[in-house]
């Protein structure tokens, strides 16, 4: 048993990419799709088991091919990538069930099983950004997800995913580019691609060469911003969400961007703040302005979207700006806000992708004028998608109040009034688009589109409530997000220097 | 009277070559410049070289597309199976320390099946590209 | 004299740079697709000579270890730039597939036209 | 009444509604055993808080669940008398309210009667939140549901009048309560640590006087479901609801709901005597002295019923917050007991309102000449409630006024005194006015003739 134990950081990565790789000799769709289904249920329990050792016992450091750090490559698991990593592999395994249909219905037979060949390669991806303590290895599995990505967001109906997966390879691409510029640069000054090593070496590297590092970090910032979306740099963002398969979307807007958040965090964090003093750099100063433009200029062109899928992709460019607003606070509160809402966020957006996918599946569009009526042909979906759109606006007892609360109160203990006032009134503009939404779907007569479509199979209703319910849950128990929230947010302030 | 006919003696007399070639390039990786990727972007050059002068089909007489992909995920699979073996045996992955009694030798052994793997699916994957741009065009 | 000496100090640097610029500016500039792949592909090249640039120590022999040197070239960057190449390849590759079917869904591979083909739908 | 552990009477009455908008959609295809559940759940949910009652006139204050969200924030009720007085009086009216309502939609054949009767349940579950929750935190959650639920009733209709309608209710109430509200919250909780409604408040010695003023602005104009002027303006766009909804939500539940949230801020967080001390209260005499003017003068213009109705109470509400803001302990009794009397005299009126919408389809006053003696026995019911409302002896709006009186007495505030005293004749006179809808014209015609 603790032979198991002690491979499990190489294993959250390895089992899926084995699986992704099995996938790929596959031919049929279904039998894709249980394999899949399968490997994605083995990651949340190591995901899990990772969490419970590192909460009771501290981090973990695992050497790739036995070779120790900085030498060979650490997979190195502290609270933070604990749980991310539960976050990733949980919300993907409920996902699952909901694929088939909705991959089935999207996309053609002969395609399907290198569609999840793809999905397992990006789960591996985006699990082994999270896990690796390697500068360079994270940039080999950035690689990964995106180019898979690139690929699920191309199999979409429409041509314009073409497009759309075009642009973001050249984006990502470009970001992934100088992510790793960055990660050269600090490579040049220190010599080592270990995070812990990186840090421990940084601040006498800073002190000969201060250009290169803060260059270093202006390359990493720029890179992984376009990851995250943050605004200006989330053009990619809409289209793709828009016009890939629905699947591939919710599961991209719950876990891809997070993960990149999470390497933001990784390398603010854990490699800048150990080793200088962050609050000197200039981090916060960046991201305050754009986190608060990313909340109002991204909700308001939500608010004039006419494709629901475009409307939430414009949504979770705001949201990404919660959770970076969370970050730039540098405080307390504020990180446990930017943290939670991480893994609120992902809850909120993935209920309502998979509610947009099954209204895709029974109407074939998500153009909001075609919709009108479709809470009451679709009640479930429909009531999955307000309670959802509730918890985005951040409604009291919902998971989405949990993080605006500590984001405010970040904001009232950094002495920032006018941000607390901005975060709030920029989730009103939330209810602007949700309200919209919700008053097609109520109090217009019943239209052609919809007027057959009722409630999507039970395999894609249950992982569409699931989702939504736990995003009420947690307004409510908040053991698991905002009670880790706050550990990892102090442990991240702790290290600080 | 084809004019090609140098062009088709010249590569059939080179082809032999180049996979040998490659053969070195892979098996010489141990020693210096080498590897895997090289040696796979060559044996693939060989196919491609024999497809241009005489043709996708008879390329594909020789390489059907169906092995191509087949190859693509074996290589990688080799190169995991190879990291896999290691975790089953309770080692931590890819420490190839477990495929011989002496670490050394073992490690040696595991870089060679892992750039046996890379071959593979270099090799491969060029060919698929390949394939599959022309494929387009027709 | 300082400011040639800076630049042979640095020439790798400031290949690097043009290469990177270079590169960056055909991706924002160009709108035909396949331009703007090359272009993306210089930028990604001019990553890998910041890395093995460096890696070359003068004097330094190829890093097996032999009783008769001391001085090894770090071996390192050239294992990371191989990865970072085949990443690349597999971005170029998978980038001109997509242009490729883009191609066959608009009959057009310049950006403005595509976009002005779906403005009119 | 029921013989029940007092705990277990909360619990009790919050599960009862929830219940009971849990079941009322399984009878969709029944509407005679759907309406049942509602009566039932009416019925049930009033013996409960009645049962309550004994409890706290014993002077217990019973409480119950204790679940800590994150810490510092939990879920906790507690029931004390203010809060008592509020879910005796929503709960009992809704009692009454949901006879009338059977009646009313049977009697118009509204559409989409199960989501009204689900709606109206979870509302008056946020209702019984609100009335019990022990800390700001819980009762802003129940104060959001409550805005939430009663959207689709206010919407109910769908043409494009209520859906403008609710457009404006949302975005009111949601705003107001997200982006003032929230951030006062917030806010108390950075100055005190602790968000629990504790006699004698919790922020004393905690904020400068200027920090107070801020705070309490924030709180006043927060809480969107007084209707301090000018955020009152979604109260007569929600009168596009059906009268039931307005009878008992709008003139009871959520209005009531958001006095008697300012009450409870007032006396419990800030504390009556620490904002005295610091002075920081005075401009909410006048804040709620103006829209008790204005709302009146407005509602003297309105010829709709409803309307009228509507800036009637958007002005007694006022009432209360000025009492509250008298910030005299006796004015304070005061501001309750017109909480009571104005809910119990104004659902009259709207009763009476919608059933002469119901009998006569009519919904302008100029159209109602000689209604009282074809519906003498509405108008009668009318012409009490209206009595009650002018605040004259001995019905119940009465005693409200006299305790608000002395109180401004008591601290020597003259202002409150000439708004209340100037605003009894006003309600008269609006009452008048339509009791009696000639006199005008005759006082025209006597102006004329001079």
């Amino acid at each position: 048993m603790s032979a198991i134990t002690a491979q499990l950081p190489g294993l959250q990565v390895v089992v899926p990419l084995l699986g992704a790789i099995i996938a790929a000799f596959m031919r049929r769709g279904t039998l894709a799709w249980a394999w899949a289904t399968l490997i994605t249920a083995f990651t949340p329990i190591i995901a899990f088991a990772l969490l419970f050792q590192v909460w009771s016992n501290g981090p973990i450091s695992y050497h790739m091919g036995g070779w120790p750090p900085p030498i060979g490559i650490e997979y190195r698991v502290d609270l933070l990538n604990a749980f991310v990593l539960v976050l990733v592999s949980l919300v993907s395994t409920i996902m699952m069930p909901y694929a088939r249909r909705s991959v089935a219905h999207e996309i053609d037979g002969d395609k399907q099983a290198w569609f999840y060949a793809m999905y397992l390669l990006c789960l591996a991806g985006l699990l082994g950004i999270a896990i690796t303590g390697d500068a360079f290895n994270a940039f080999v599995f950035l690689e990964i997800s995106s180019l898979s990505t690139y690929v699920m967001i191309a199999m979409g109906r429409d041509r314009r995913a073409l497009v759309a997966s075009y642009q973001y390879l050249i984006l990502g691409t470009i970001g992934a580019t100088f992510y790793v510029i960055g990660v050269g640069l600090l490579y040049l000054v220190t010599g080592s691609l270990n995070f812990a090593d990186i840090a421990a070496r940084l601040g006498e590297a800073s002190a000969a060469f201060p250009r290169p590092v803060l260059a270093g970090l202006a390359f990493l910032f720029v890179g992984i911003s376009l990851k995250l979306a943050l605004f200006p740099l989330h053009l990619w963002l809409p289209n793709a969400y828009a016009y890939a398969p629905s699947f591939a979307t919710a599961f991209l807007a719950a876990t891809a961007t997070k993960v990149a958040v999470y390497l933001f965090l990784r390398i603010a964090f854990s490699i800048y703040g150990v080793a200088l003093d962050l609050k000197a750099l200039p981090v916060s100063t960046v991201l305050y302005p754009l986190s608060i433009a990313a909340m109002f200029i991204a909700s308001i062109l939500a608010v004039y979207e006419q494709n629901l899928k475009r409307m939430l992709a414009y949504s979770s460019v705001a949201q990404i700006g919660y959770i970076t607003l969370g970050i730039a606070l540098m405080n307390q509160a504020g990180l446990t806000g930017g943290i939670v809402h991480l893994f609120n966020h992902a809850l909120i957006k993935g209920a309502l992708f998979l509610a947009l996918g099954a209204v895709m599946y029974r109407a074939g569009t998500v153009k909001l004028d075609d919709l009108g009526g479709i809470g009451r042909t679709m009640p479930l979906t429909f009531a999955a998608f307000v309670l959802a759109g509730m918890s985005l606006m951040g409604v009291p007892g919902t998971a989405g109040f949990i993080s605006k609360y500590y984001l405010i109160v970040g904001a009232l203990d950094a002495g920032k009034w006018p941000v607390a006032f901005l975060i709030v009134a920029s989730s009103l503009i939330a209810l602007l688009y949700i309200g919209r939404a919700v008053e097609v779907a109520y109090f217009r007569p019943v239209s052609q589109a919809v007027a057959h479509a009722k409630d999507p199979p039970l395999m894609m209703l249950v992982p569409m409530l699931a989702l939504t319910f736990a995003s009420v849950y947690f307004g409510i128990d908040t053991e698991l997000s905002a009670g880790v929230a706050s550990r990892i947010a102090e442990l991240l302030i702790g290290g600080l220097k | 009277m084809r004019l090609d006919v140098v062009l088709r003696v010249g590569v059939k007399l080179i082809i032999p070559f180049m996979l040998l070639f490659g053969l070195y390039v892979q098996l010489h990786g141990d020693y210096g410049p080498g590897g895997g990727f090289q040696a796979g972007v060559i044996v693939a050059g060989a196919l491609i070289v024999y497809a241009l002068i005489f043709g996708l089909d008879e390329a594909q007489r020789v390489v059907p597309r169906r092995l191509v992909e087949f190859l693509v995920p074996l290589g990688v699979l080799i190169y995991a199976g190879t990291g896999a073996f290691a975790l089953l045996n309770g080692h931590n992955f890819l420490d190839y320390s477990v495929l011989a009694a002496h670490a050394p030798a073992g490690r040696e052994r595991g870089i060679l099946l892992v750039e046996a793997g890379v071959l593979v699916t270099v090799s491969s994957t060029m060919i698929a590209l390949f394939y599959a741009f022309s494929e387009r065009g027709r | 004299m300082g400011a040639v000496q800076n630049f042979f100090d640095h020439y790798n640097y400031i290949a690097t740079i043009v290469l990177m610029v270079a590169g960056l500016y055909i991706v924002i500039a160009r709108g035909n697709m396949i331009k703007k792949l090359i272009g993306l592909m210089l930028f990604q090249t001019s990553v890998y000579l910041l890395y093995i640039a460096p890696g070359k120590i003068i004097g330094g022999t190829p890093p097996v270890l032999d009783p008769n040197f001391t001085v090894y070239s770090n071996p390192l960057p050239h294992v990371l730039i191989l990865t970072a190449i085949v990443v690349g390849v597999a971005t170029i590759a998978l980038g001109l597939a997509i242009v490729s079917r883009i191609h066959e869904a608009y009959g057009t591979i310049e950006e403005d036209e595509i976009f002005a083909r779906e403005e009119q739908e | 009444m029921l013989a029940l552990a007092p705990d277990m009477l909360i619990m009790a009455a919050l599960t009862i509604p929830l219940i009971g908008a849990l079941l009322i959609p399984l009878f969709h295809n029944a509407p005679n055993a759907r309406e049942s559940v509602t009566l039932i759940t009416a019925g049930a949910l009033a013996l409960t808080v009645w049962s309550l009652l004994p409890h706290v006139l014993a002077g217990d204050r019973p409480a119950a669940i204790d679940l800590a969200v994150v810490p510092g924030l939990n879920i906790a009720f507690q029931v004390e008398p203010l809060g008592m007085l509020f879910a005796l009086v929503a709960a009992t009216l809704w009692l009454v309210t949901s006879v009338y309502s059977i009646g009313y939609m049977r009697g118009n054949d509204e559409p989409r009667q199960t989501s009204f009767y689900v709606c109206f349940a979870i509302a008056l579950w946020a209702t019984m939140g609100i009335a019990f929750a022990k800390n700001l935190f819980t009762l802003f959650i129940f104060y959001e549901i409550l805005t939430l639920s009663t959207y689709p009733l206010v919407a109910h209709k769908a043409n494009a009048e209520a859906i403008r309608a609710g457009r404006i209710y949302l975005l009111i109430l949601i705003g107001t309560s997200m982006v003032l509200l929230l951030p006062a919250i917030a806010w108390t909780w950075v100055l005190s640590g602790t968000l629990d409604f504790i006699p004698g408040g919790i922020l004393k010695d905690k904020a400068t006087p200027f920090a107070l003023c801020a705070l309490l602005a924030l709180f006043a104009f927060g809480i969107g479901k007084a209707a301090l002027m000018p955020l009152h303006f979604w109260l007569p766009a929600a009168m596009v609801a059906p009268t039931p909804v307005s009878a008992l939500l709008h003139a009871v539940a959520v209005v009531k709901a958001g006095v008697f949230t300012i009450l409870k801020v007032i006396v419990y967080t800030f504390g009556i005597e620490t904002l005295a001390y610091a002075g920081s209260g005075g401009w909410l005499v006048y804040a709620a002295g103006f829209t008790i003017i204005a709302a009146s003068l407005v509602a003297l213009r309105k010829d709709n019923l409803k309307a009228r109705l509507a800036y009637s109470t958007v002005s007694q509400l006022s009432y209360v917050i000025l009492a509250a803001a008298i910030l005299a302990p006796i004015s304070a009794v005061g501001a309750a007991m017109h909480i009571a009397a104005h809910a119990v005299s104004k659902i009259t009126l709207f009763f009476a309102a919608g059933s002469i919408y119901t009998a006569a389809h009519k919904t302008e006053i100029s159209e109602l000449a000689g209604i009282g003696r074809r519906m003498p026995w509405t108008m009668g019911a009318f012409t009490i409630g209206a009595i009650s409302m002018i605040g004259l002896p001995p019905t119940a709006g009465f005693l409200g006024k006299w305790f608000m009186l002395s109180g401004a007495m008591q601290t020597g505030q003259w202002l409150p005194i000439a708004i209340i005293i100037a605003l009894t004749f006003t309600a008269a006179a609006t009452v008048g006015l339509f009791l009696f809808p000639e006199v005008p014209l005759a006082l025209a015609k006597l102006m004329a003739g001079v």
